[in-house]
């Protein structure tokens, strides 16, 4: 059984103008020890998707319209106040893109630390004090900075703290949502290799949220890519990479300049994602395909697998397409 | 080709209540005509102070900046309006680099109105059509508000209006590093355009060395208001001379299942630009430091022709 | 987020206000607010066409009528009609409320623009004028104010005016700062903007949110501010029937006639209360933070 | 932070002394003759020029002003009362406890009911419970306070006979006046603590919080709270300052001999002294309330003490000797 | 000491113990002599005691108090026989010295009514004294009965000043100050060797509240057993509720002067007589709580007339209007200040003689600005009310003495005039001539109409139904000595 089961997983942000059709019916698992990188542009919908798994989308305006998130079997969209504390930092924790606004700037990092030590492990306050310092060193800094404030750390560090606190109590799963983004690469490369070392060592499923293909080919093994609330294409890492199926993918990963080959021109994708609040009928990416058929303005595609575990959501791929236009 | 901008020994220090800022420490370094000059470097390290001083929106403590051979580094009134009209600068952020309050005509128009370029109304109108044309702005969102757009469309309103001057030199500081990968690479074909069509001199800020290897000629690698590597774009990705440069290379993850890279990866964070001790600031983070490092400064100096580097030992690694 | 567009590709140029406008209409506290505020100023405009009796019309054999038929809120000690009074009445308040709040909103706007925009030395200037106001007490200030300049409408104005400039000075320098650090600052002076220029271009416009919303919660200080002074007696001359002088004119009927200090006492609190409605209204239309 | 708490004291010097400036200077151009009020009508002007010079009227400006501020430094004495001719420093000594009471009173009113009501409404955003005390805490503000006042002693005193009509003879006489003036800025500060508090509960910190699996009763008080309270902070000082120089209506409704109605009638007395001492004597006491505000911001606040302590152990980030080695 | 409670004991318990007044602020000082708040002369009667006093009845004829007997030794020299068995509160005896030394010291603040008006005073042995004024001066027993002449201790006084006697007083009285909680309330404890017998109640409790109408409240709430000045408007209601309500006439009255000056027209200055509804407006301001005025003295003083004639008559002062210099009318300003009574005056008359055509401001000034603007003649119609402590003739007439000529901007004839028959007035010591000089000086002054009298207000208290001895005073400053208060 996998760890983790997401099945037709749908999220709306329901506002008094508008619905924001964040997450619409995703599915994928994720085995012990497995890393997803999860890739998509500005709004595709990343974050909701990492919240509605572990059933924190702010309510209102976030409503969690259908779906459910197995971890272990045990669907999280369905727990009581009391199992979702349990499971929250227990068996599953996250991990935010800004390390400078997910610590509180008015608590030690120290008792942040230990606080969730203390919830979760029926720990004296000072045994909790000590695994938290445990845990401080396990991520690269000095114990003694234990009673100091979140601002006396650099943005590097911080974000240490924050993955100290989410491997607190040994999760099973660990939603990073752009962990790395917020920092410099040289410091990004830190951070990475110590996720990695952590990984490793904690042996959990990880799922990977980016936008940075690079930090995707550094630390998954499996990768999907989102569009529009949508999972359009995912599968293996190579499968992709290699072979990506999806237009969206293809248009992705050649509109990137490469430190490797030169390029006169780069080749972007044209236009942009729909506002998800007003998705067309059809595939979401239809506008900007250079490979559109008729089929694709008013069909969605289903979820195609073009090999053992790649699957696209393309018609290009599916068996009964339209001529193309 | 002549040396179009050149700057010397500058210098901008911030006061602040903890001591002075060395911001920008003593930069020198040339751009030619129609080049491309990228500047890189991690968070704080002043490049975008470095940008803001050549187009003269801070003072500047020491140096000198040198235009098409004349001395720009304090003009007055009357030849700064002649050089806003040949420097521009584009800015990072497109949601707070324009007027929320203005239509997207007026923001393009604004350069036109403040520096008296057009002959009547219809001058006006034309010329903000075609630049809008150029940067490809469509004609609806004329009249749109900054709020109704999205990053890319922001930032072509930011380069129009820079653009609608005419300049010939172009400050972009981090122009796409809010945008995502597949607007971004939009905005750099823009970019590599424009910059064909018209001839223009730009210095690129970015901390992305993807980035800055596709758009530019030479690149400078920044570190803690100094400059530590300057030389050609192909030199400095096959050759790394510096230290910092080399694990700024080998730290970018790359998008591809097939290269690994051996990784340098480096202790701790870019240290406080306040106060700085008067020795190799890399040092602190350097994993070929020696005790030289800590006492002497290294200047910039050519270690091979054309090929910049401020370390004591860049030849012996 | 663009929440409003008819979703025709070129339906743009919905302006920071029509946006603000937009989504104030959907809040139904502040459109009531707005309707009261609307209402009582149609009220103050045809005062002298809606007042059946003139403000200061006595007629001892009526005093105390309590409020009825033919005095809908009932006669005053002097035999006053009430209502005619609280309606004449609601152009002092109103106009007071409006010229002090206009009389701080430019004082202080320019002092805290200026404070906010230009260098060291002249902000420490006048911040730390505005720190001196700031520690005494605003209805204090006042009271020494009019004890400079004696009663009056004009006087307390002038001192509910000032009273409240250093509020709107910090506010203002508060906002100017925080605009001033962002990009199109500088990216106006980048394309030859003159200081002054910037100043009036691109920073003051930006403030007008802040400042509108401090507006619509002054006016309604200022009519609390004026209603006080006239209580301890330091405020506008009776007979002229504003709000705060009639409540404490009525005071020593409370008892017997209670409304003789009702009616007053809720115009009071009925302007106050749709003024700080609105304001909220306005504060959420107005956010910065609901753009983008 | 004693350093910085000196700093800030001796920063309220020049403060202090520019509003004695101002006032004096207010004062000064002040038209009105004090002998008028304190001489009977019939007084000759030889007596009231002898009276003048009594009270050191007839000196220049500056003459005036330098005796006023050493007599203050050095003597503590903030003159001499025209009407009474007592020292104005034993009258306001006598008054200002009265005020200074009040205001913290109704400070703790307004802030335990603001803070609680503010708290209880974020939570339960848009809810009735939300609207309902939105509507009532601004109906409070917007009562004329002597209106308040006068319902409040009405019903609980005249008609229940709960408490004391006026007079603060027990604490039982505080109550109703703390509340009249509690409830009008428990509004103002209900708002602040809204608003701030669904600010706060935006954050990513509160996420993650809850992502700790933290009860959410432990995610408000333990994690929210603190950090919605800074804001709120400011507010409960303005208010404390606006009942300590604004209580006048109040003081006057329950018959509390505090500091404003005094000063009101040495206004209408053309009482100078006594009017800028209580001047003073309230800014000063309003300046010692902000720093108090300041001191518990940086309790609450580490970056804030940060500040203020910045001389003694700032670690630099930089300095840190965790890195990960490769 | 013994028990304060002892005499209530002995009257089989149903007195009470204490005695609950509300009075309207807190004094600002016990020392008699610098103050000029009725309210602390209140106490300060409970404190001190006087050379002479006024009887408590409505004659309010002079009675011995520290003095037994007096005769005039000269037209400007007095001399008092002073009762032998007069302790101060401290213990000390009162003599000659004592007197002697009080007068000469109240003699020199500006407060006292006869500031500056002895000439000097002479112990003759310990218990005689002679005052000496600087001519005949008919009204120094009036300012002698008043409690700001009140009589201290000269020991005391040289011990710990001024300022020592405004905390802690020491006098002569029937009570001594036990407890001042400063802000909150005024105790005086019955003295148990008071030479005139024993106090009422052993303790008087004062407290302080400034809202007319929350006084009225504090009596309701039982928390009151007397109240002074309560509103006229609450007076029905505690009728009704069962308390004793005690109006008394008083030395106050309300009219409006009108400057000769800046309303030189005569006619014009009738016609605003004849424009007022006395008793209407009497009754919107005062409720039952005055009287019509007839007479331009109140009428408690000595030499009070029934000299007013003019009544509400709209029709003739609308002729007076016409027949004047400005027929269409003209626009005048009612100097008015920021008092109730005075503006409610103001509003109403404002509105009467609006209508004969008259276009007349209100203007609201400071106390002080008033009174400089009254003094300086700078007004043209302020109405006021006046009260006049000593129920003397010529603290009545000191608006019209003529000393002060801009007051009421008289031409030079009338002001010579009326400063004449003020200055003989002040010097007549025989009473029925001096009371003929003030009943032609007054006719002078209603045959000007520099004054328009208004109302002959009460004083009024409401007490408890279980008050009993309680007597309310014709100046406003009434003794409590001997109240008591039953179970
Ligand atoms: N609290 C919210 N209320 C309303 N709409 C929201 C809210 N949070 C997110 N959305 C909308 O939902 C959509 C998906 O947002 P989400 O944050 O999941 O995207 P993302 O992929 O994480 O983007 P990014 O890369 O910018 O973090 C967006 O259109 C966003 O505007
Ligand atoms: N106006 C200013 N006042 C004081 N310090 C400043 C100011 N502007 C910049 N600095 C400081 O100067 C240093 C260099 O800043 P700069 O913005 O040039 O860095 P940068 O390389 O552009 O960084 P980033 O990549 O984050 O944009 C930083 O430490 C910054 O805090
Ligand atoms: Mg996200
Ligand atoms: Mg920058």
């Amino acid at each position: 059984m996998s760890l983790l089961e997401v099945n037709n997983l749908t999220i709306y942000y329901e506002k008094e103008q508008s619905v924001v059709k964040a997450v619409n019916g995703i599915s994928f698992k994720l085995a012990e020890g497995e890393t997803m990188g999860l890739v998509g542009e500005t709004g595709a919908g990343k974050t909701t998707t990492a919240l509605g798994m572990m059933n924190l989308v702010p309510n209102p305006p976030g409503k969690i319209k259908s779906g459910e998130v197995l971890v272990d079997g045990k669907n999280v969209l369905t727990m009581s106040k009391k199992e979702l504390s349990r499971f929250h930092g227990n068996q599953a924790a996250m991990i935010f893109q800004d390390p400078m606004t997910s610590l509180n700037p008015i608590m030690t990092v120290g008792n942040q630390i230990a606080e969730t030590i203390r919830h979760h492990e029926k720990l004296s306050r000072a045994d909790a004090y000590k695994s938290a310092e445990k845990m401080l060193e396990t991520v690269g800094i000095d114990s003694d900075r234990m009673s100091d404030y979140p601002h006396q750390f650099s943005g590097g560090m911080k974000q240490r703290v924050v993955i100290a606190i989410a491997l607190a109590c040994n999760p099973r799963l660990l939603l990073a949502d752009e962990p790395t983004t917020a920092l410099d690469v040289t410091i990004q490369a830190q951070i990475l290799d110590l996720m990695n070392d952590l990984k490793k060592k904690y042996s959990m499923g990880m799922l990977m949220i980016t936008h940075d293909l690079g930090v995707v080919a550094e630390m998954c093994q499996r990768v999907s890519i989102m569009y529009a609330g949508r999972l359009v294409e995912s599968g293996d890492l190579e499968d992709v990479f290699d072979r990506p199926s999806h237009p969206y993918t293809r248009g992705l990963l050649s509109s990137l300049p490469s430190l490797n080959e030169d390029m006169e021109r780069l080749r972007p994708i044209p236009g942009m994602m729909p506002d998800p609040a007003n998705l067309p009928a059809g595939c979401p990416f239809c506008p900007r395909c250079e490979q559109r058929m008729e089929i694709c303005q008013d069909t969605m595609p289903g979820n195609m697998e073009v090999s053992n575990g790649h699957f696209t959501m393309c018609h290009l791929y599916s068996s009964n397409k339209g001529g193309t236009t | 080709m002549s040396t179009f901008l050149e700057v010397s020994n500058l210098k901008k220090h911030f006061k602040t209540p903890k001591g002075l800022l060395h911001a920008v420490d003593g930069v020198n370094f040339k751009i030619d005509e129609g080049k491309t000059l990228g500047v890189v470097g991690e968070s704080g390290c002043g490049k975008s102070t470095l940008g803001r001083l050549i187009v003269h929106l801070h003072e500047i403590t020491d140096g000198k900046i040198f235009f098409e051979g004349r001395d720009i580094t304090n003009p007055p009134p009357k030849e700064m309006k002649i050089l806003r009209k040949k420097m521009q600068m584009i800015f990072q952020d497109p949601y707070s680099s324009i007027d929320p309050r203005m239509t997207v005509f007026e923001i393009i128009g604004e350069p036109l109105k403040i520096l008296n370029l057009y002959s009547n109304k219809e001058d006006y109108n034309k010329q903000i059509d075609q630049i809008m044309d150029i940067v490809g702005l469509a004609k609806r969102v004329r009249g749109a508000y900054p709020h109704e757009l999205d990053g890319g469309r922001r930032q072509r309103i930011g380069i129009a209006r820079a653009l609608v001057l005419n300049p010939q030199f172009i400050v972009c500081d981090e122009p796409v590093s809010a945008l995502d990968v597949s607007i971004q690479a939009q905005i750099l074909n823009l970019m590599q355009d424009l910059q064909r069509d018209r001839n223009l001199t730009y210095m690129f800020i970015t901390h992305d060395l993807s980035v800055v290897k596709h758009i530019s000629d030479n690149i400078a690698v920044m570190y803690l208001g100094l400059i530590v590597e300057f030389c050609e774009t192909k030199a400095l990705f096959k050759a790394p001379a510096h230290p910092y440069t080399r694990a700024l290379l080998s730290a970018i993850p790359i998008p591809s299942v097939h290269e690994r890279r051996k990784r340098i990866i480096l202790k701790g964070e870019i240290s406080s630009p306040i106060n700085p001790a008067e020795c190799c600031r890399f040092a602190g983070r350097c994993i070929y430091a020696k005790e030289r490092c800590q006492q002497e400064a290294p200047q910039l100096r050519e270690v091979t022709p054309g090929h910049f580097c401020a370390c004591h030992f860049a030849e012996e690694i | 987020m663009k929440p409003y567009l008819k979703k025709e590709q070129n339906e743009y140029g919905f302006g920071p206000w029509q946006q603000a406008w937009l989504t104030y209409k959907k809040s139904k506290t502040a459109m009531a607010g707005l309707i009261v505020f609307a209402a009582l100023i149609l009220v103050a405009v045809f005062a002298d066409k809606i007042a059946p009796y003139g403000y200061d019309d006595q007629n001892l054999a009526v005093r105390f009528t309590p409020p009825g038929k033919d005095f809908i809120f009932g006669t005053d000690n002097f035999g006053r009609d009430i209502f005619s009074r609280i309606v004449l009445g609601s152009r002092y308040s109103m106009v007071i409320g409006a010229v002090a709040m206009s009389f701080s909103c430019i004082v202080g706007t320019i002092l805290g623009a200026i404070a906010g925009f230009y260098n060291d030395i002249i902000d420490n200037a006048i911040m730390r004028f505005i720190d001196l106001l700031m520690a005494i007490p605003s209805i204090m200030l006042a009271i020494s104010i009019i004890a400079v300049l004696g009663n009056g409408v004009q006087n307390v104005i002038l001192a509910v005016g000032i009273s409240s400039v250093p509020a709107y000075a910090r506010q203002i320098r508060a906002t100017v700062l925080s605009i001033k650090d962002q990009e199109f600052i500088e990216a106006a002076t980048c394309i030859g903007s003159s200081r002054i220029r910037t100043l009036f271009r691109h920073v003051l416009p930006n403030c007008l949110a802040p400042i509108i919303v401090q507006m619509s919660l002054s006016v309604s200080q200022a009519i609390l501010s004026a209603s006080s002074l006239s209580f301890i007696g330091l405020g506008i001359t009776p007979p002229l029937p504003e709000w705060g002088a009639m409540l404490s004119a009525g005071r020593p009927y409370i008892r017997e006639y209670a409304w003789i200090v009702t009616f007053p006492g809720l115009a009071i609190m009925l302007v106050v209360f749709a003024l700080n409605l609105m304001g909220d209204g306005l504060r959420d239309a107005l956010d910065p933070r609901l753009k983008r | 932070m004693i350093r910085f708490i000196i700093k800030r004291i001796l920063l309220i010097i020049p403060v202090l002394l520019g509003i004695s400036l101002l006032i004096f200077t207010m004062l000064y151009f002040t038209p009105g003759d004090p002998t008028i009020v304190i001489m009977p009508q019939d007084a000759t002007e030889e007596a009231r020029a002898q009276m003048r010079h009594e009270l050191g009227l007839d000196r220049p400006f500056w003459v005036r002003y330098g005796e006023y501020l050493k007599n203050i430094v050095t003597k503590l004495d903030f003159g001499t009362s025209y009407t009474t001719r007592q020292s104005v420093s034993v009258e306001l000594f006598q008054k200002f406890p009265f005020t200074l009471k009040l205001a913290f009173l109704s400070a703790i009113v307004a802030t335990v009911f603001g803070v609680i009501l503010g708290i209880v409404s974020a939570v339960r955003q848009y809810t009735i419970f939300d609207n309902l005390s939105t509507v009532i805490g601004l109906a409070a503000y917007s009562m004329p306070i002597f209106w308040l006042g006068m319902l409040l002693i009405i019903v609980f005193a005249v008609n229940l006979r709960w408490l004391p009509s006026s007079g603060v003879a027990t604490w039982k006489g505080w109550i109703l006046p703390a509340v009249t003036i509690g409830t009008n800025h428990i509004a103002k500060i209900m708002r602040m603590t809204r608003s701030s508090m669904l600010e706060v509960m935006r954050q990513d910190y509160i996420t993650t919080a809850r992502a700790k699996g933290l009860e959410e009763r432990e995610v408000i008080f333990k994690h929210a709270f603190g950090n919605a309270f800074i804001p709120v902070i400011t507010t409960i000082g303005l208010t404390f300052g606006q009942t300590l120089g604004g209580a006048v209506v109040t003081e006057r409704v329950f018959s509390i001999p505090g500091i404003g109605m005094f000063m009101v009638d040495s206004i209408r007395m053309l009482n100078y002294p006594v009017v800028q001492g209580a001047v003073l004597l309230t800014a000063f006491s309003f300046s010692m309330m902000n720093l108090l505000i300041d001191i518990l911001y940086a309790f609450i606040d580490p970056r804030i003490k940060a500040q203020y302590m910045k001389k003694k152990k700032h670690k630099v980030p930089v300095t840190a000797k965790g890195a990960v080695q490769s | 000491k013994d028990t304060p409670s002892a005499s209530s004991g002995a009257g089989g318990a149903q007195y009470k113990d204490t005695l609950n007044v509300v009075i309207e602020s807190e004094p600002s000082t016990l020392f008699p002599y610098d103050q000029n708040e009725f309210y602390t002369e209140t106490i300060i009667k409970l404190i001190y005691d006087t050379l002479i006093y006024r009887t408590n009845d409505d004659k309010w004829e002079f009675t011995s108090e520290v003095a037994k007997s007096w005769e005039y030794i000269a037209d400007n020299q007095v001399r008092f026989h002073l009762n032998d068995n007069i302790y101060f509160s401290n213990g000390e005896k009162m003599t000659a010295e004592d007197v002697k030394f009080s007068l000469e010291t109240a003699n020199t603040f500006t407060r006292v009514l006869f500031y500056k008006q002895l000439d000097k005073v002479e112990v003759v042995d310990d218990l005689t004294v002679d005052v000496y004024t600087f001519g005949p001066n008919p009204a120094l027993f009036s300012n002698l009965a008043h409690p700001r002449s009140s009589l201290i201790s000269k020991k005391y006084y040289e011990e710990v000043g001024k300022e020592g006697y405004a905390r802690k007083p020491v006098g002569s009285g029937p009570y001594t100050l036990a407890n001042w909680n400063t802000g909150i309330a005024i105790d005086v404890k019955a003295r148990d060797n008071y030479w005139r017998g024993t106090p009422g109640t052993p303790n008087i409790h004062f407290s302080f509240v400034p809202e007319a109408a929350s006084r009225s409240v504090e009596m309701e709430t039982g928390a009151a057993d007397i109240v002074t000045s309560p509103d006229y408007n609450d007076l029905d209601r505690m009728t009704g509720l069962g308390f004793e309500v005690v109006a008394k006439k008083s030395a106050r009255i309300a009219g409006v002067f009108v400057n000769y000056g800046n309303v030189p027209d005569l006619k014009i200055r009738q016609a605003l007589a004849y424009a007022i509804d006395y008793p209407a407006v009497v009754e919107a301001v005062y409720g039952n709580m005055a009287t019509v005025a007839d007479g331009i003295f109140p009428n408690t003083v000595p030499g009070y007339e029934k000299n007013w004639t003019i009544s509400y008559n709209l029709e003739k002062a609308k002729q007076l209007v016409a027949e004047s210099r400005t027929p269409r009318g003209l626009s005048l300003e009612v100097m008015s200040y920021d008092q109730t009574e005075t503006s409610q005056l103001a509003e109403i008359l404002q509105f009467y003689w609006k209508q004969i055509g008259i276009d007349v401001k209100i203007s609201q000034n400071s106390f002080a600005t008033v009174q400089k603007r009254q003094s300086a003649g700078d007004y043209q119609l302020y109405p006021m009310a006046s009260q006049y402590g000593t129920l003397d003739p010529s603290r009545a007439t000191y608006q019209f003495d003529g000393k002060i000529p801009t007051m009421l901007n008289l031409p030079p004839e009338i002001n010579a005039e009326f400063k004449s028959y003020w200055d003989r007035g002040a010097t007549e010591i025989d009473l029925t001539k001096r009371l003929a000089i003030y009943k032609e000086y007054q006719e002078k002054i209603v045959e000007q109409v520099v004054y328009i009298p208004i109302a002959h207000k009460m004083i009024a208290y409401i007490t408890s139904k279980n008050v009993e001895g309680f007597y309310g005073a014709p100046g406003g400053i009434t003794t409590l000595w001997q109240v008591k208060v039953k179970k």
